[in-house]
């Protein structure tokens, strides 16, 4: 496979090593009522979609960045990349 | 002989010996390079700008793009990552090249002493391209002067550096895998040359 | 992979090619060469075959070869041992496959139709006993009808017993075809990597011409082909293009692609897969037709191409008429056997007889007419039939049986009028049309469609992504729809990339229509129609198959075995197919067709693993002090991808507990030195350094002060102990962690995604450096003498000044610079002192001359062990990625106050149960006797079970301190149960050994010795 | 009809006109006791226990394809009891005593061949752990042997013991481990209930349950609704698509397994080998060729179907280990989807919707699991209890902390 890397360009994927689901940016408040049962279903439940899937993908062997990627599980086609920080941010992660 | 040279210990390169290791082919010379020293430099977050200035001012010119490297006098920079470079600078003079960048940057950046963390290879010569097609995926018949490749090469990270393109190229690995990676360029170039 | 023509102009008695060679000779030479062809002749090259002695010629298969030499026996079946010959000139053959070459280069089931002759070759027949000719095993033939498809599901069951001892023993040496010599493969491969903005597959007329429009507009091009000669079907064929022989026509094509220096003409390569996003698999054959590679060169090398658009143009495959003994030697393709006589100057036999359904066969006649073979019978299935000159046609009829014993003889016919009739031939050249060759557009899943007017599948539209297709591939077989498909499809590719090419004024060549009526198989007759040939699926398996409901092809081929052979069914599946569909009441494509699935033709395990061979598999990493250690006579052992020191035996030492042994005492009692070097560094700076090191590890470490180290515990974000290590802090912004060799790489790329994804906005920056600093352990009492010794004395490293948990920058022997900490795992007095890596070698050894007088020894891994199991130290085999910090005894150190990767989970019930798994110490009652890691725990009586399991034995080690084995390891409850004496049980290895539980410190618990 | 050597001798002798269809081809009935969604291994087991163990065989087993047709029929064949942990290893040694039996229980010849499965360590801690599960797998009535590298060399000569780069250092050795002819499983298993009396659909496949006050009283299909007591999910490799259509998210991640198959080569391995310094593991075929494997390609996946890297990376490990085989060709390659859970072991439970079950999570290891699991699901449907060697497999053990990890690598399922 190919990704097209943000900043790099198209990078054979071997490069990287896979996460999973970009879900995992979510990663619940501990201080939360609820902190168990949403650190439950951040850490062990997936849509796992036949379709578009946002995943995690590092790019090791390479300039290190984390990349969510959005692919077709079906056909492994690759509609968008961007840099995972960026998703984070706007996803209102901060420290 | 630099000026922390004269003390007791005395430097070995990456591949074990007291002087650098040449390979000789047809058309290729394969060099190693244990002359320069190497610190990263991190740009602090928010001082990215602030980083970029204060290094433009101790090397003598901006810092690379990204997948770029460039010199300036007897720098060298190239581009790691995000807000994230590598400084080279030669060994005689500049063995403390981490502090004197810190100095330089401040609070601006993060700067840390890699000079030992790698071993470096240059390949020079009319057979690089056959030689380097062998043993990375980068596109180097597209490459050009400047260009740095973070690429693997037989199982290990490196930094592909394009001097002349199809004619001279750094490549930059990790130090304790020297030995793999010289017999990976060795066995190469014996293949296709 | 060659492109197909087909349905050229009748412009027999053309001989197109011209050897170099003096014509005449060759006959006397083999028996069936006959003049022309693109052989060498003048280049006589020696052969042997079975052991004998054979002459062929440069530019010969070592079927060709064989045939001109009136070979046609040469090879055995699968499953009935029926005698073989070609039936095909190209890499879908079923039947042809021998051992070429002996020793390490033995290489079982070579297709002898593309094995290239050369000088010295050497092939054997296989799977037969004991000769080729006499086949002990073809009697399977003679119980053929007891043999049917799936015949072995049904039986075999009883006894029992009888399956794997008696039956399947002799089904197993029955089975297989070739055989491996066992030797190491002594030649080289190699891997590469190449990128174009096309890639052409296929070097016949579409091929090359699609390469020349492309390679002209400037484009980066790659064309390759599995045969060694570019041409593809022009090369089989008697029709020009222009006015230039089709031989010509190529040589001009190819000097043209030559001159260019952006295409890269790469014969002997056959793509073998279609992977995603561009990305195709080629294996250039660069030593198969040679004796041997030269020195240091690959015999062969896997490609990784990376095209921004590739060109299918690899022709297509004609497909047999299936009819009762239709396997026998002689019994050929009539493409192949055109081929045969027109590029390799051989016909199978002198007397020939065609069997067609189509216009194309009529060609083979013609053109062994024109060379002067006889030509016994032109059989068309269809009425209609074009008329033959020089041979009788028998229209409407079909070829119902044949005979002749280890080749034919004989074909008998079924005439229009229902007579039958005998005809004498030595080879049968039979055609069914033509399948394109579909399969690099199925390798991601896409479903080729049916055109009725080829009676063939094409390509259909859910090709690979940037794949277009061309030629006889896509169903346009005429040479001058070729030419067009390939500039057009070329100028259409290219288009897209933003490049402008010109389909230039193409070459006039034959472009006469297909003319097939599709006929599959032959009705008549009780005995075996083969399908395929290779595996000996017939079509009364397939009607078996339908009989018992095996109807989906999928089930077809499971069950009957139908394209599962070498050749992967590339001419039998058709076949199957039709008659699966004819035998259900549907059409062709309602039936469907299997997956053609990577690769097109078979791989060797050799290039697929390039030069990652051997002690080269995967990278050495070496410590800085390995060439020292080396001297000593160090053992060595893998830790990771790391080479590390294991001990260092003295003179005298016969067994590799008393080296341990001593390391560890003269460590304990005076000082040893270990290389440390292998510990994961990642040095942590930024504003947020503290907050995010807080994230990470379980405990804290916000209120650390500079110049301290401390522990640190990292948990999974499940609550699960993930590694340890220390943190140093340099500077209020600046850490330096470590971590466990095995996690180094995983911990980094662990932090990076909690800075990058978790937490953005916090400033920190990371970067290893694990191999800048060459860092060694001092341990013992004497250790700070001897440092004191090696670091310049302007740095005060007195327990006072730089006590326990201390870290600081020094210099060494005279100002080089280091980095100090006061840090153990060995539980002494002890330091770990890092220097740039390039003087590690010299510190080893300054190290040493200063730790002479108080005898030091540098340690091993196994006595770094000793002294971390008598410790009670966690690692690897404690830190198993199913235990937490609670079964550890860490549980306290968990903060609670404070958010971290993991501390949420932990909390949950199952991990927090009553008796829960604790690490504790295990001393045997008998000291004389050994605790073993592995073993499992049970209390002292009773029923020694899983269920009353109680916990297990992490690691073990003898300890020369205590004079007896000890471990450590989980027990129930363990930390309540000190004193208890338990039974560590090992029935693996049929011993069990009374332990009693004690603390897993078992060396100075008090920790007096490391703050001294 | 019974199959046996003497019938294969009859039929031969009179022109093989009296063999049946192996599975009938009905068209649903309205309504069943159980509906088994999915006509592969463990779904067809199901049916089979259900009909044979407890007398439930008013049954339909439905199948969007054709039977057998997802891993049971694209694996490579492995049967084994050699796990470490206590939630599972009871569960896998049913299911090898299970096979050991097979044939006979079903009469079909599956090939089960018992030829030992060698998992080789090359370190000192591999060894350790080797000891603790050769010794929980003999607690738990399984076999094992630890070999030195002596007992591998006599076993297998022709494995690298001159210049390897991770020597061999030993191995443990399962001698009841083995083969079985996968295809033969599906086969026998829908022939054993088809018999019974269950209705195997091909063809028809799920688009919906039918869920009213958190009862599940049947499926739509493309083949009409079809209307049952107890609805069982077992479509590993669609879980997550399946059960969503029950409103659930699973601890589940789709991933693709490339398998390969050499060409036929006459013997060279007798039993099956693991390589536990790289990603390779081997066994040879009845009819020759060399069934090989290795690691996932990491990403998720539903396209059957994997890439280049691993393949090579696959066979460098093979060549590491054999250098022999340097002129052996790799055939053909495949790619299933696997059910990667998030402790790599399975689920056999309830659902929260009444009347709905499910079973999946397999990882690439259900093969083995097929007699098990189909025992044990039975078991579950027809007494709404689990059976007692499957205990653990249930869906809440995440939220419980009860996670059965054998290879101690979290909620990383593409690390399983």
């Amino acid at each position: 496979m190919i990704i097209n890397h943000p900043i790099l360009g198209p990078r054979d994927s071997q490069e990287f090593t896979y996460l999973g689901d970009a879900t995992l940016i979510d990663r619940p408040d501990w201080e939360a009522d609820d902190a168990a049962g949403q650190f439950h279903d951040y850490l062990y439940l997936r849509d796992n979609p036949a379709g578009e899937h946002r995943e995690l993908w590092f790019h090791e062997q390479g300039d290190r960045s984390w990349l969510v990627v959005t692919r077709n599980t079906v056909t492994h086609e690759i509609l968008n990349v961007e840099l995972a920080r960026d998703v984070a941010r706007a996803r209102g992660r901060s420290k | 002989m630099g000026k922390f040279d004269n003390h007791g210990l005395k430097a070995v390169s990456p591949l074990g010996g007291f002087e650098p290791q040449v390979d000789a082919f047809t058309g290729l010379l394969i060099r190693e390079v244990t002359d320069r020293a190497l610190a990263s430099l991190g740009a602090r977050q928010g001082s990215e700008d602030a980083v970029k200035s204060a290094a433009a001012s101790y090397l003598g010119g901006a810092l690379p793009e990204p997948a770029s490297w460039n010199a300036n006098g007897e720098f060298a920079a190239w581009w790691m990552g995000p807000d994230l470079w590598m400084i080279s600078a030669p060994h005689d003079s500049h063995e403390l090249l981490a502090g004197e960048l810190k100095e330089a940057v401040g609070e601006a950046g993060s700067v840390v002493e890699q000079t030992d963390g790698w071993c470096r290879f240059d390949m020079e010569g009319s057979r690089c391209f056959d030689v380097l097609e062998r043993l990375c995926n980068a596109n180097i018949r597209a490459g050009k002067p400047g260009d740095a490749t973070r690429t693997s090469m037989e199982h290990l990270g490196v930094f592909l550096l394009c001097h002349e393109a199809g004619q001279k190229y750094s490549i930059v690995g990790p130090r304790s895998s020297a030995g793999s990676l010289h017999h990976a360029l060795v066995a190469a170039a014996q293949s296709a040359i | 992979m060659t492109d197909t023509v087909m349905n050229a102009g009748m412009n027999a008695g053309t001989v197109a090619f011209q050897a170099d060679g003096s014509t005449g000779a060759r006959k006397g030479v083999q028996v069936n060469r006959l003049d022309g062809g693109l052989i060498k002749g003048s280049k006589a090259l020696n052969f042997t075959f079975d052991g004998k002695r054979y002459k062929g010629f440069e530019g010969d298969t070592l079927a060709s070869a064989l045939l001109a030499n009136g070979v046609r026996l040469m090879g055995r079946s699968f499953k009935y041992h029926r005698p073989r010959g070609p039936l095909t000139s190209g890499s879908e053959e079923p039947n042809a496959l021998v051992e070429l070459r002996s020793g390490g280069r033995q290489e079982p089931n070579t297709r002898a139709t593309v094995a290239e002759l050369y000088d010295g070759l050497e092939a054997n027949s296989q799977n037969r006993w004991p000769s080729l000719q006499h086949d002990f095993m073809a009697i399977n033939d003679r119980f053929s009808n007891f043999l049917t498809a799936g015949f072995y599901y049904k039986t075999f069951m009883w006894p029992a017993a009888f399956w794997e001892k008696l039956y399947e023993p002799i089904i197993r040496k029955a089975a297989g075809l070739g055989s491996i010599s066992f030797e190491d493969d002594p030649d080289a491969y190699d891997k590469g990597f190449l990128h174009c903005d096309l890639l052409v597959i296929g070097a016949g007329p579409t091929g090359l011409m699609a390469a020349l429009t492309a390679g002209r507009a400037g484009a980066q091009v790659i064309i390759a082909d599995e045969d060694f000669l570019l041409g593809g079907r022009l090369n089989a064929e008697t029709f020009g293009i222009g006015d230039l022989t089709g031989a010509a026509w190529v040589e001009q094509a190819q000097a043209e692609l030559a001159s260019m220096p952006n295409v890269r003409v790469m014969p002997r390569t056959s793509i073998i897969g279609a992977y995603d996003h561009g990305i195709y698999g080629a294996v250039e054959r660069t030593a198969d037709h040679v004796l041997a590679p030269e020195a240091g060169k690959p015999r062969q090398i896997l490609w990784r191409i990376y095209s921004k658009r590739a060109m299918l143009a690899a022709g297509a495959t004609e497909r047999p008429i299936a009819f009762e003994n239709n396997d026998r030697p002689g019994v050929m393709l009539a493409g192949a056997v055109r081929a045969y006589a027109n590029r390799w100057a051989v016909t199978p036999d002198q007397t020939v007889a065609v069997f067609t359904n189509n216009d194309d066969g009529h060609r083979t006649a013609a053109d062994l007419i024109a060379k002067g073979v006889k030509v016994t019978a032109v059989i068309d299935t269809r009425a209609e039939a074009p008329k033959v000159e020089g041979a009788e046609l028998f229209a409407g009829a079909q070829v119902i049986d044949t005979k002749g014993r280890l080749g034919l003889e004989v074909a008998r016919l079924r005439l229009a009028n229902g007579a039958t009739r005998d005809v004498p031939c030595g080879a049968l050249a039979v055609s069914g049309g033509w399948n394109p060759n579909v399969h690099l557009t199925c390798h991601q899943r896409g479903r080729p469609a049916w055109r009725e007017d080829i009676a063939a599948f094409v390509p259909a539209g859910d090709l690979p992504q940037n794949m277009s297709v061309a030629g006889a591939a896509n169903g346009d077989f005429s040479t001058a729809a070729a030419l067009r498909a390939g500039a057009e499809g070329a100028v259409a590719a290219l288009s897209e990339l933003g490049i402008e090419a010109k389909a230039d004024a193409l070459p006039e060549a034959e472009d006469a229509p297909i003319n097939v009526t599709p006929f599959w198989y032959v009705k008549e007759g009780k005995g075996r129609a083969w399908l395929d040939q290779q595996n000996d699926v017939t079509v009364k398996d397939v009607k078996l198959a339908h009989q018992e409901n095996f109807r989906s092809v999928e089930h077809l081929k499971r069950y009957t075995t139908l394209g599962m052979a070498t050749d992967q069914g590339k001419t039998s599946n058709m076949g199957g197919l039709a008659i699966m569909a004819e035998l259900a009441g549907k059409q062709i494509p309602e039936v469907g067709t299997t997956m053609f699935r990577p690769p097109y033709t078979p791989v060797s395990f050799g290039v697929m693993a390039g030069r990652s061979v051997g002690e080269e598999f995967r990278p050495t990493r070496k410590t800085p002090s390995h060439k020292w250690a080396e001297e000593q006579g160090a053992e060595f052992v893998e830790v990771g991808q790391w080479l590390r020191a294991q001990w260092f035996p003295k003179k005298g030492e016969t067994h590799w507990r008393q080296s341990v042994d001593r390391e560890v005492l003269q460590t304990r009692n005076s000082v040893g030195i270990c290389d440390v070097t292998t510990l994961g560094k990642i040095d942590v700076q930024g504003k947020d350094a503290a907050a995010f090191l807080n994230k990470m590890y379980a405990n804290a470490f916000a209120k650390l002060p500079v110049g301290k180290v401390r522990y640190g515990l990292m948990l999974r974000e499940d609550g699960i102990a993930y590694d340890d290590g220390t943190a140093a802090r340099f500077a209020e912004d600046h850490f330096v962690v470590t971590t466990t060799t095995a996690n180094a790489v995983l911990v980094y790329r662990n932090m990076e995604f909690a800075r990058q994804c978790l937490f953005p906005d916090m400033d920190v920056q990371l970067i290893s450096t694990t191999e800048a600093w060459a860092q060694f352990a001092v341990a013992g009492p004497n250790a700070r003498k001897l440092l004191q010794k090696v670091v310049d004395p302007e740095f005060d490293i007195s327990n006072e000044a730089f006590p326990f948990m201390a870290c600081g920058e020094v210099t060494v022997a005279g100002g080089c610079r280091a980095r100090l900490f006061r840090i153990s795992f060995s539980g002494e007095l002890a330091y770990e002192i890092a220097v740039p890596t390039r003087y590690g070698d010299a510190m080893i050894r300054k190290l040493m001359e200063a730790g002479e007088e108080f005898d030091a020894v540098p340690y091993g891994t196994e006595a770094l062990g000793v002294m971390r199991i008598e410790k009670g130290h966690a690692a690897g085999n404690e830190l198993n990625g199913t235990t937490s910090a609670l079964n550890l005894g860490m549980g306290r150190m968990v903060s609670k106050k404070k958010d971290c990767i993991g501390n949420t989970l932990s909390e949950r019930e199952g991990m927090n149960q009553e008796n829960a798994l604790k690490l504790v110490g295990f001393k045997p009652v008998n000291a004389a006797e050994p605790v073993q890691a592995g073993a499992h725990l049970m209390n002292a009586d009773g029923e020694v079970s899983a269920a009353t399991d109680q916990g297990y034995i992490t690691s073990a080690a003898y300890s020369p301190v205590l004079g007896c084995s000890i471990g450590i390891g989980f027990l129930k409850s363990g930390d309540s149960r000190k004193g208890e004496v338990i039974r560590a049980v090992n029935p693996l290895e049929g011993k069990e050994v009374q332990v009693e539980v004690v603390s897993a410190h078992f060396v100075d618990p008090e920790g007096e010795r490391l703050r001294g | 009809m019974r199959y046996s050597g003497l019938k294969v001798i009859k039929e031969a002798l009179t022109g093989h006109k009296g063999w049946r269809p192996t599975w009938r081809d009905p068209e649903p009935k309205k309504s069943y006791d159980v509906v088994i969604i999915g006509g592969g291994g463990h779904g067809l087991a199901t049916a089979y226990y259900l009909a044979k163990n407890h007398g439930i065989t008013n049954v339909a087993v439905i199948e969007k394809g054709w039977i057998g047709g997802g891993n049971v029929g694209r694996n490579t064949t492995i049967i084994r009891s050699n796990y470490l942990l206590d939630g599972n290893e009871p569960f896998y040694e049913l299911s090898l005593k299970l096979w050991e039996g097979l044939e006979q229980d079903f009469n079909y010849n599956a090939m089960v061949s018992q030829r030992g499965i060698l998992n080789l360590v090359h370190t000192d801690a591999q060894r350790d752990a080797a000891r603790r599960r050769g010794n929980a797998m003999i607690l738990n009535g399984s076999d094992a042997e630890l070999l030195d590298t002596d007992g591998v060399r006599a076993m297998y000569p022709f494995l690298n013991f001159n210049n390897a780069r991770f020597p061999i250092k030993g191995g443990l050795l399962h001698r009841r481990g083995g083969t079985v002819r996968h295809d033969a499983v599906a086969w026998g298993y829908a022939r054993g209930a088809d018999l019974r009396g269950v209705d195997i659909i091909q063809n028809c496949e799920v688009t919906g349950f039918k869920i009213e006050n958190g009862k599940c009283l049947g499926v739509e299909t493309t083949k009409g609704f079809i209307g049952a007591n107890k609805v069982a999910s077992c479509v590993a490799g669609s879980s997550s698509r399946v059960m969503e259509k029950a409103g659930m998210r699973l601890p589940i991640e789709s991933h693709v397994l490339q398998a390969f198959v050499s060409e036929g080569l006459k013997p060279v391995l007798d039993g099956v080998i693991t390589f536990g310094a790289g990603h390779f593991y081997c066994s040879q075929s009845d009819k020759g060729g060399l069934v090989f494997g290795g690691d996932l390609d990491m990403y998720n996946s539903y396209a059957q179907r994997g890439n280049l890297p691993v393949v090579e990376d696959v066979i460098e490990g093979g060549m590491a280990l054999i250098p022999a085989l340097g002129r052996v060709r790799m055939l053909r390659s495949w790619g299933g989807i696997m059910d990667m859970s998030m402790d790599g072991s399975p689920f056999i439970d309830k659902t929260h919707v009444d009347g709905l079950y499910f079973n999946g999570g397999w990882c690439y290891g259900g093969f083995k699991a097929t007699p098990a699991s189909g025992w044990c699901y039975a078991h579950l449907l027809a007494t709404d209890t689990p059976h007692k060697v499957a205990t653990e497999y249930r869906l809440d053990r995440f939220r419980k902390g009860r996670m059965i990890d054998e290879k101690g690598q979290g909620a990383q399922p593409n690390l399983h």
